[in-house]
């Protein structure tokens, strides 16, 4: 059979409608054009927890095309509060799979890749490679050098999330190949002893799930094309949910260096490359210190 | 001297009486640079002195701590040869690692 | 049997232990006695769609004790690109059964209450009656005087979000009876053509789901006390997907005017009594226009 | 005359050529009131006199619209009476009524 000349079926005009009537600022798509890209996109989500549970559901949502997802951890109930994707019967089901069934269950148009497995500097760029942009959900500072790393050598654009307690940040890294990746920002890594690197820090589960739905907002924006070479300029957002002083919620957009000319991984002559990495001669555990971050208050 | 508003954000107030914004007045002739501001810091506004290597490494902030002036970031703004002016609002977060 | 000297299970306290770990400025409270007091907390969502969707999610998740929702809409596959809280296998299903689901299947220990129905001057007040706090996440002009003045009549805090497009706005009303309302900020309804009342406006699902979210980080705050007679100032948060002057995502809080002396609804002498709202002497649907907003363009 | 930054939001750009943020140089000796900003918008700004009305409804600002000076409800600031600095920030943002 000749392919439909019409690119979308009736389910899908139907089921994306209601964004497709939003009429965009010039240089960015809406309507069919910009619906296609996202039909189109692959991204892939690191981390199938706080900040993956809602940018999973909205980008499913949305109708991006490709969506995959790795995550070696199970669901557990302490989980729950946070990870909105999964639910109480799902204990002890890899997170990855638990996510996929949510996604089927919104939008079955969507393509779902799961890798159950934990990433590595051996597996990084097997999983990243044909991927149009990845979200950082991890909760390691050594795993957000390995992302930045790797998608810096493949010419990945990167949304990074990060939050503990009540705040949260978002940057984009590598943007187009051309903007500051994560050691242009942290060409030294914390010491593993500091204050906000506790991975087993507490978290108010919205605070966390704010930033998730923003990254999925990035990723979108990404996608139909609001960020052009020319418009870009490297941003931090820190978001707060409790910022004390004021009523309401606090959100501060930081603008950000650069590309650094002496980074060890953009940079022209970069001490970091594909063949350094896939050896194991950058060692992300010892450069981030051991992974016992349990020592903070 | 110079007056400027100092902000400790990214759970870096716990070392700051978990206060996240101080009025400071740097009591200084001009001109009073950023590394003047930390010095200041370190000596009068961190509560107990076992917690300044959680803000301070090699006689300048601590790798992972992001610096702002004016919200922007302090690499665009000469770093610690800045030279502070009256109203400035310098900002001070952790990278924050959870997800 | 006396009753249990532990007031929470043992899966209470490992399902929300990460949230009761996080440590809160004074006055808020944390810990064990913030979670008793979501525990007892009884919250009302108006909505069961683009803000409610999240917020339903998050605040099940939080644990709080009991949820009502009013909602006599059926799931569409329209609305699923941003109604997360329901999926396809749902269409056609009342939406505020299909919440209940999956609030049941994230976490079994919150009471939920369904009120499929559509909110009127002769329901509003035995629906509200009793609830500690009620999120306006519904999607007309009409609705939103309504609750505002059943909540002032009753004393209720209203958390209030709305949104089209790529923007939304987040306020509080009647905030301990001693907070401005609806009327506060507007004594005269908008004209039903006018751009931004359009409820079948376009909107992306993530820019309605980041407010949905936030409304919940604001609902938690209210009932852990962040909140108090003595701090609270009135507040107006616009938020911005794609704010196009710059990068990221924007956020503004405005400081909003208090309560009016001459406000029809909440002054001490009011036109608007429990009596002429509920006898339908105040016509929601006169005083706001027609309700066929579909004019706009 | 006064210099101040104008924006439009919560979609009212849709009448000032979808630009949400505007310089605008309103060129009338001091003092310069809220309401001949007002004035100055009408006849300079907005694109399609047909749109008036999305705008302004009996001499003042139309119901449904909030007006903030510097981030800050007009109300507490002097409404039509407020007299411009320059370097103020007026700003105009349509409520929504989407959920
Ligand atoms: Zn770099
Ligand atoms: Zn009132």
């Amino acid at each position: 059979l000749p392919p439909s000349p019409n690119p979308l079926s009736l389910e899908e005009y139907n089921r994306y409608g209601r964004q497709m009537i939003v009429d965009m600022p010039s240089p960015i798509e809406s309507g069919l054009p910009a619906q296609l890209k996202l039909k189109s996109a692959k991204i892939l989500i690191i981390g199938a927890g706080g900040l993956g549970s809602p940018a999973l559901l909205y980008l499913a949502g949305a109708g991006v095309g490709t969506i995959g997802i790795v995550d070696n951890d199970i669901v557990d109930t302490s989980n729950l509060h946070r990870q909105i994707i999964h639910d109480s019967h799902r204990v002890n089901m890899l997170k990855c799979e638990s996510a996929k069934l949510s996604i089927q269950n919104l939008n079955p148009n969507v393509n779902v890749v799961t890798y159950p497995t934990r990433l590595t500097h051996s597996n990084a760029f097997e999983i990243f490679e044909g991927y149009d942009l990845i979200l950082d959900c991890t909760d390691t500072p050594l795993t957000r050098y390995l992302i930045s790393d790797v998608a810096v050598k493949l010419g990945i654009t990167v949304v990074s999330g990060s939050g503990v307690g009540t705040e949260a940040q978002l940057t984009i890294l590598n943007f187009m190949n051309m903007g500051p990746c994560y050691r242009c920002f942290f060409p030294v890594p914390p010491p593993p002893t500091s204050v906000a690197s506790c991975s087993e820090g507490g978290v108010i589960g919205p605070c966390i799930g704010v930033m998730g739905v923003m990254m999925a907002v990035e990723a979108i924006k990404f996608i139909v094309g609001a960020y052009t070479v020319e418009n870009f300029e490297p941003y931090l957002v820190l978001y707060s949910g409790f910022p004390g002083t004021s009523s309401g919620q606090s959100m501060r957009t930081f603008k950000m260096r650069r590309r650094q000319k002496n980074c060890a991984c953009c940079s022209n002559e970069p001490s970091i490359t594909k063949e350094s990495i896939e050896s194991g001669s950058i060692n992300y555990e010892l450069f981030c210190g051991s992974r016992n971050y349990n020592v903070c208050q | 001297m110079v007056k400027v508003k100092v902000e400790f954000l990214g759970g870096l107030d716990v070392i700051f009486n978990k206060e996240r914004v101080h009025k400071v007045e740097v009591p200084q002739e001009d001109p009073v640079t950023l590394k003047d501001l930390l010095d200041y810091i370190i000596d009068n506004m961190i509560a107990n002195k076992n917690d300044v290597p959680v803000f301070i490494e090699n006689d300048t902030v601590r790798p992972g701590i992001i610096t702002l002036i004016n919200d922007t970031d302090w690499e665009l703004e000469g770093e610690l040869e800045y030279e502070l002016q009256d109203g400035d609002i310098i900002s001070f977060t952790s990278t924050l690692h959870g997800g």
